[in-house]
C-alpha cells in the first residue's frame, strides 16, 4: 500500500457513516412494505470520509437490473443486492457527479415514462401518422 | 440563645440562669474593650496567623472533630466559628485586601457584642485540645488561632469570672490555687516524712530542677514525693526551688501574655540561677505547651537546657536501663493529655513505659493523638457555668475508657485527672484515674533491694 | 418590463426531455441542500421561473471569486443556470469595453427597474476614492448608483461580505463591507476566500426557484449553506471526540486522518458548506487533503490570529504585560503588608 | 470585534493579569506581615522536609475522622477529581495551556471528559445543597463560599454546554466558557478558591512549625 493510499483510508473510521445509513435503509425497507412510502437519501448531503462512500456502495453491490438514463449527461439507476434500494448517479455532461441518491422504492420515478414525454411523444407519433395518411392521400391524389 | 426557661424545681422560682452568660472585668465602655480586642488581635496577625486565617475553604469538617459539637450537635461550637471575630478583625485590619474590605465596607468592625457572645465560644467550649487542627484539609492550627484570640479577650475584660481570678491570683501568689512558697516547702517536708523519701530544696546548684503543678501540690501530693524518688533513684543532682516550683501557666490559659511570661519566666530564672541542664516538668499537660514549646520563645533566644515531661523523662531512664521497674500485673488505659501528646509529640513515651512495666496495655479507641479531650484542658474546668457542658462531653470520654474495660485509668497530667475527678463524682462513675508517675514511682526494683 | 421566457421554457427550446428535466431538479434540491421530498415543489417553481436581470460589479478583489465560479466545468448544471440568468453587466467576462460596457449596464438597469440582481465582489474603500475606480467612477459611486433601482444585492466572497483581506488590520484603504453601505436593501452575503462555486450558483437558483430571498443568519448568509460548521459536518469529527488529533503535518496522526484541531483548524467555528458540498466538482476539500480550515467564511479570519493556532488557545500578551502584572502584584502585596504593618502598630497603641 | 475575539482576547488578558496580580498580592500580604522565629528546641530540623510531608499528607484525612467526614470526603474528592479531569484532559484545554506554558501532555476522549463533567455538575449540586442544609455549613458560609461555587461550577456548566449546543452558536457558546473562565480566574485570587496555592501555604505552615515538634499533624 503506498502512503497516499494510507493518507486517503484511514482504515479505523471506513465504517463511520455507513451502518448508520444501513439501519436507515432498513426503517425504509419496513415502511416501503407496510406503508407503501418510498424514501429517497440524499448522498451528497451526508458527511464521508474518503473511501467510506465507496464502502457503501461495494456493500450494498450489484442486483438483477441496471438501467442508463441519457439526458443532460449520463445517469446510471441501478438496483443494489437488496431489491427496492435503488442506487442513483446523475452526471453531467463531463461525467461529474451532480446527484447522488438512494431510493428505497419499487421503481424509481426517473425511470418511469413522464406524462409530459408521453404526451410529446404521442404528439409527435400522431404527426407521423398524419405525415403517412397525407402522404398516401397525395399519393392517391397523384 | 438566650431562651429563658422557668426553673420550678429549685426552692427559690424564678427563670433558669441563662447559658449564655458574660463576664466582664474592669470599667470599660464598649468601645474601650473593642479597641483593646483589636490591639491584642493585631499583634498576632503575623504572617502564620495570616496564612491560616486566608485558607479556610468553610468545609465545616472541624465540627466532626470536636467534643462539643460531636457531643451536642449545636453548630455555634464548629471549631472555625469560635473564631469568627478573630478572623473578622484579621480580614478588615490586616489581610491582604483588607484596605478593600474596609473601603467598601464588606467586613464590619467587630462589636462589643459580638465579643461578649463569643466568650462562651472561646472559653467555655474550647478546652485548646486541638483536634480540630488534625482533621482540616488546609492544615490549619485552628488550637492555636483560639489561645491568640483569648489574647484579645483578655484585654478586653472579657475572660470568664473564675478563669480571670486563678490567673490573677497565679499572676500575684504566684500559684493559681494559693500554693506560697512557703506552704510549698512545707508540703514537701510533710510528703518528705510521710514517704520517707529525701527531697532537695533550694539548692544552690543542679544539674535537674523539678517543679509542680499546684494542682498536685495541692491535690495530689505524692507526685512530689514520686518525682523525688525516682531523681534519687537516678542519682541526679536536682532541686526543687522555692522561687520557681509553679509549673501551670493560667496566663497562658486566660490569654494575658505578660502574666505567661512571667510565670514562665519564674521557672527560667530559676533553672539559669542553678545551673540546671534541664527541666522536669511534672503530670500536666498544659505546663509543656507553655515551657516545651513556648518558652524559648517568651524568653527570646533558645533555652540553655533542656525541658522533659515526667513521662519522657521516665521512657528514657527505662528505655536505657538506668531505672527498673516491677512488672504490674493489670489491665491499663491510658488518657493521653492533648498537649503531651497530640500537641506535644510526646506521645510514645507513656506506651514505653507501659511496656516496661509489662501491664496489659489497651489503647482507647482512637487513643494516642486523636483521643477525644477529657473536657477539662485550656482552663475549661475552673469555669463554673461551663460545667453542665463540660459533663455532657465528658460522656464520650467514659464511652472511650469503658470500651477497653481495663482494670487501671492512666493518665500524665494532674488537670485530666482532676476533671476526671469531678467528672467521676457527678456520674458516680467506677473509674478514678491514677497517675503514671505514681505507679512507676510505687514499683521501682530498687525498693525491694 | 420585456418579455422574459420561463426556465421551462428555455429547456423545452433545448429539447431537454421531462426525464432531464427532473434530473436537474433533483441535482438542484441537492445543491440548495433541500430534503428530496421538495423535488416535485422544486420542479414545479423551476418551471415557471423567468431569467432575472444580473449586473455584477468587481471592486478591490482578486477575480478568485470569478474565477471560482467560472471553474466549475462548462456546461454543466451550474452553467444552465447561468443560460438561466441575464448577466448584463460583468467587467470581466463580458465582451463589451469602455464606455459601451457602462452603457450596458446603464441599459440593464432601466430596463430591469426595481427588478435586477446586483452581485459584488471585493471590498469598497472609503479611505480614498482613487484607491479603485471603474470608467473613472469610485467603487462607492458605482455601488451606490446600481444599487439605487436593485432587488437585492448579493456580495460574493469574504471581501465584499466583511471586508476580506483588503479590510485586515491596518485597513490601509478604509476598505469596508457591502452591508456596511447598504442598508435599505436586502443584502445576500456568500463569504468565502473564494465562496464555494456551487453556493454561488445554488444562492442565485434559490432566488430563481423561490423569488424570493432565502433565509439569512444573523451575518446576512444563507442558513441552508451556512447554517452549520465545518466541525460538525466534518468526516473527521469522531477523531475529535475519540481525542485523537494529528499534532504536527507528518505525524501519525495526520497520516491516518485524525482531527486537525491541534493544527489550528477553524472548523468548529466556521459556518459553510466545505464538508458536504466540497470543493473541484465534489472532490475534496481543505480538511480532507490533510490542512486545516482556515476560517475562511468568517469575518475577520484574517486577523484572528495565527492560522495554526488552536481555536482554544487565547492570547495572553506580551511576557512584558505579564512581568508587569506579576511585578505589580508582588508591589501591591508588599505595599498591603506593609500598610497592615503600620495600622497594627498603631491599633496596637491605641490599645 | 465580536464575543468570541473579545473573550479570547482582552478578556482573557485582563483576567490572567488580574489572576497575576491578585495572587502575587494575596500571597506578599501576608508573607511580608510579621514573622516571629521559633526558638524552641525542635525534634525535627529539615524544614522543608516537615512542610511537604505535611503538604502530602493532608490531602488524606486521619482514620479516625473518615466515618465522621464521610460525605464531605467523597464529594470533595469526586469534586476535585472531577476538576481535574475536566480541566487538564480535555484536548482542547491541552491546547490551551500549552499555548500558555508551552507544555503538553496526553488527553482522554471527550464522552470520558462529558461524563466526567455531568458526575462534577451533580456532585457541585449536591456540595450546594448541603451547604444550604447542613447547619454547620449553613452558619459558617458566607458570600465567598456561594460565589465561589458558582463561578467554579459556571465554565463547567458552560462547558458541558457546547456539544449540546441547545440551538446556540458553537462560537457564542466558546465564548461564554471562556468568559466564565476569565470570571473564575478574576474571583480565584480574591476568595476562597486561593486555597489553590494557600493550602500549599497553610500545610507548609503547620509542617513548619507543629511537625518539626514532633506532634501529630
Amino acid at each position: 500500500m503506498s502512503s497516499i493510499d494510507e493518507i486517503t483510508s484511514p482504515v479505523p473510521y471506513v465504517r463511520g457513516n455507513v451502518e448508520p445509513i444501513l439501519h436507515e435503509v432498513v426503517h425504509a425497507l419496513d415502511r416501503l412494505l407496510k406503508e407503501q412510502e418510498p424514501t429517497i437519501i440524499d448522498l451528497a448531503s451526508l458527511p464521508f470520509a474518503p473511501g467510506e462512500l465507496e464502502t457503501l456502495e461495494s456493500y450494498l453491490g450489484s442486483g438483477e437490473l441496471t438501467a442508463e438514463l441519457e439526458a443532460l449527461g449520463p445517469s446510471q439507476i441501478r438496483e443494489t443486492a437488496y431489491p427496492g434500494v435503488w442506487w442513483l448517479d446523475h452526471r453531467n455532461t463531463d461525467g461529474e457527479v451532480v446527484g447522488r441518491y438512494l431510493e428505497i422504492t419499487r421503481i424509481p420515478e426517473i425511470l418511469m415514462s413522464q406524462d409530459a414525454d408521453i404526451t410529446a411523444g404521442r404528439a409527435r407519433l400522431g404527426e407521423n401518422l398524419e405525415g403517412f395518411e397525407s402522404g398516401r392521400s397525395n399519393g392517391a391524389d397523384a | 440563645m438566650s431562651t429563658s426557661e422557668f426553673d420550678l424545681e429549685s426552692k427559690r422560682l424564678s427563670i433558669k440562669e441563662p447559658e449564655i452568660r458574660y463576664d466582664t472585668q474592669g470599667d470599660l465602655s464598649d468601645e474601650e474593650r473593642v479597641q483593646k480586642a483589636m490591639a491584642h488581635f493585631a499583634k498576632n496577625f503575623g504572617t502564620t496567623a495570616a496564612i491560616y486565617l486566608d485558607s479556610c475553604i468553610h468545609c465545616g469538617m472541624c465540627a466532626d472533630a470536636c467534643h462539643y459539637y460531636v457531643a451536642t450537635g449545636d453548630p455555634k461550637y464548629t471549631p472555625i466559628w469560635k473564631l469568627e471575630p478573630f478572623k473578622q478583625a484579621y480580614k478588615r485590619e490586616v489581610s491582604p485586601f483588607a484596605f478593600l474590605y474596609r473601603l467598601f465596607g464588606l467586613k464590619k468592625k467587630v462589636t462589643a457584642e459580638q465579643l461578649q457572645e463569643w466568650q462562651h465560644l472561646l472559653y467555655d467550649s474550647c478546652t485548646v485540645c486541638g483536634r480540630c487542627s488534625l482533621i482540616c484539609p488546609m492544615g490549619i492550627d485552628i488550637a492555636s488561632l483560639v489561645a491568640m484570640a483569648r489574647h484579645g479577650m483578655f484585654k478586653a475584660g472579657l475572660v470568664p469570672h473564675e478563669l480571670h481570678a486563678v490567673a490573677e491570683r497565679a499572676e500575684v501568689d504566684g500559684s493559681p490555687l494559693g500554693v506560697t512558697p512557703q506552704l510549698f516547702e512545707e508540703r514537701l517536708e510533710w510528703m518528705e516524712d510521710e514517704h520517707e523519701v529525701d527531697i532537695n530544696i533550694d539548692k544552690e546548684q543542679a544539674d535537674v530542677l523539678a517543679v509542680m503543678s499546684s494542682i498536685e501540690i495541692q491535690k495530689y501530693p505524692a507526685a512530689m514525693a514520686a518525682t523525688a524518688k525516682i531523681l534519687n533513684a537516678m542519682g541526679e543532682s536536682w532541686t526543687f526551688r522555692t522561687d520557681g516550683f509553679e509549673a501551670t501557666n493560667f496566663g497562658m490559659m486566660s490569654g494575658n501574655v505578660e502574666w505567661q511570661k512571667n510565670t514562665s519566666m519564674r521557672i527560667i530564672n530559676a533553672a539559669i540561677k542553678v545551673g540546671a541542664k534541664m527541666v522536669l516538668l511534672p503530670e500536666c499537660g498544659h505546663a509543656y505547651m507553655a515551657l516545651r514549646w513556648m518558652g524559648a520563645n517568651i524568653y527570646g533566644k533558645p533555652l540553655p537546657f533542656k525541658v522533659l515531661h515526667v513521662s519522657e523523662y521516665l521512657a528514657d531512664a527505662l528505655n536505657s536501663g538506668k531505672l527498673k521497674v516491677r512488672k504490674v500485673d493489670k489491665s491499663v488505659t491510658f488518657h493521653d493529655p492533648c498537649q503531651i501528646s497530640r500537641r506535644g509529640g510526646a506521645t510514645r513515651a507513656p506506651r514505653d513505659i507501659l511496656k516496661h512495666l509489662a501491664v496489659d496495655f489497651r489503647e482507647l479507641p482512637g487513643g494516642g493523638d486523636y483521643n477525644w479531650c477529657c473536657g477539662g484542658g485550656g482552663g475549661v474546668v475552673t469555669i463554673l457555668r461551663a460545667d453542665e457542658l463540660r459533663y455532657k462531653v465528658f460522656k464520650l470520654k467514659m464511652e472511650q475508657v469503658e470500651a477497653t474495660e481495663a482494670e487501671t485509668l492512666l493518665s500524665s497530667c494532674s488537670n485530666c485527672r482532676q476533671n476526671f475527678d469531678d467528672c467521676q463524682e457527678h456520674y458516680d462513675w467506677k473509674y478514678t484515674m491514677e497517675s503514671l508517675l505514681d505507679l512507676v514511682a510505687d514499683n521501682l526494683e530498687e525498693d525491694e533491694a | 418590463m420585456k418579455y422574459t421566457p420561463s426556465l421551462g421554457d428555455i429547456l423545452q427550446a433545448r429539447g431537454v426531455s421531462r426525464r432531464g428535466f427532473l434530473k436537474y431538479c433533483a441535482a438542484t434540491t441537492s445543491l440548495l441542500a433541500l430534503p428530496p421530498t421538495m423535488v416535485p415543489r422544486i420542479a414545479n417553481a423551476l418551471e415557471q421561473a423567468r431569467r432575472p436581470s444580473v449586473i455584477w460589479l468587481s471592486f478591490q478583489e482578486c477575480t478568485g471569486c470569478t474565477e471560482s465560479l467560472t471553474r466549475s466545468s462548462s456546461p454543466t448544471l451550474e452553467g444552465l443556470i447561468f443560460d438561466s440568468i441575464s448577466l448584463d453587466y460583468h467587467h470581466t467576462l463580458q465582451a463589451a469595453s469602455g464606455e459601451a460596457a457602462e452603457a450596458a449596464r446603464h441599459a440593464a438597469m432601466e430596463e430591469n427597474m426595481g427588478n435586477y440582481l446586483v452581485l459584488v465582489d471585493g471590498s469598497i474603500p472609503l479611505g480614498n476614492p482613487g484607491f479603485s475606480t471603474i470608467a473613472g467612477i469610485s467603487n462607492y459611486d458605482m455601488l451606490m448608483e446600481t444599487v439605487k433601482g436593485a432587488a437585492a444585492v448579493v456580495a460574493i466572497g469574504s471581501c465584499a461580505s466583511f471586508g476580506g483581506i483588503p479590510g485586515a488590520d491596518p485597513n490601509p484603504t478604509g476598505a469596508v463591507s457591502v452591508k456596511d453601505l447598504i442598508t435599505d436593501k436586502p443584502v445576500i452575503n456568500v463569504p468565502g476566500c473564494p465562496p464555494i462555486p456551487m453556493v454561488i450558483t445554488a444562492v442565485l437558483s434559490q432566488y430563481l426557484t423561490f423569488g424570493q430571498l432565502p433565509e439569512l443568519d444573523h451575518l446576512g448568509r444563507p442558513v441552508a449553506f451556512y447554517g452549520q460548521t465545518i466541525h460538525d459536518r466534518c468526516y473527521r469529527r469522531p477523531f475529535y471526540e475519540q481525542g485523537l488529533f494529528a499534532e504536527t503535518f507528518d505525524d501519525e496522526g495526520a497520516r491516518k486522518g485524525w482531527c486537525l484541531f491541534r493544527l489550528g483548524c477553524k472548523g468548529p467555528i466556521t459556518y459553510n458548506a466545505c464538508a458536504t458540498m466540497k470543493w473541484n466538482g465534489g472532490t475534496s476539500f481543505p480538511i480532507e487533503a490533510g490542512h486545516p480550515c482556515l476560517g475562511c467564511s468568517e469575518p475577520g479570519f484574517w486577523d484572528k490570529g495565527g492560522f495554526y493556532n488552536p481555536v482554544s488557545t487565547t492570547d495572553i500578551g506580551s511576557g512584558v504585560a505579564l512581568a508587569g502584572a506579576a511585578a505589580a502584584g508582588v508591589a501591591i502585596g508588599a505595599a498591603a503588608a506593609a500598610m497592615s504593618r503600620r495600622r497594627q502598630k498603631k491599633t496596637i497603641q491605641e490599645g | 470585534m465580536d464575543l468570541l475575539d473579545f473573550a479570547r482576547g482582552p478578556a482573557m488578558q485582563v483576567a490572567i493579569y488580574v489572576f497575576l496580580t491578585g495572587s502575587l498580592w494575596r500571597l506578599f500580604g501576608i508573607l511580608l506581615l510579621q514573622r516571629k522565629p521559633d526558638y524552641s528546641e525542635l525534634r525535627k530540623t529539615g524544614k522543608l522536609r516537615a512542610a511537604l510531608k505535611v503538604i502530602w499528607n493532608r490531602a488524606f484525612t486521619a482514620p479516625e475522622f473518615r466515618m465522621a467526614t464521610r460525605y464531605t470526603r467523597i464529594v470533595g474528592y469526586t469534586l476535585h477529581f472531577g476538576l481535574f479531569v475536566t480541566v487538564f484532559l480535555f484536548v482542547p484545554h491541552i491546547v490551551f495551556f500549552k499555548g500558555l506554558i508551552g507544555i503538553d501532555w496526553p488527553g482522554l476522549p471527550n464522552n470520558v471528559i462529558f461524563f466526567v463533567g455531568v458526575i462534577t455538575v451533580g456532585v457541585g449540586i449536591a456540595i450546594l445543597i448541603r451547604r444550604m442544609t447542613h447547619p454547620v455549613l449553613r452558619l459558617i458560609s458566607n458570600f465567598d463560599d456561594y460565589f465561589s461555587w458558582f463561578v467554579t461550577m459556571l465554565p463547567v456548566i458552560t462547558g458541558l454546554i457546547m456539544p449540546i449546543r441547545f440551538g446556540i452558536r458553537w462560537e457564542t457558546l466558546l465564548a461564554i466558557h471562556i468568559l466564565s473562565v476569565a470570571l473564575l480566574l478574576i474571583w480565584l485570587p480574591f476568595g476562597k478558591l486561593a486555597h489553590v496555592f494557600l493550602l500549599i501555604a497553610s500545610r507548609g505552615t503547620t509542617g513548619a512549625i507543629i511537625e518539626r515538634r514532633g506532634a501529630r499533624t
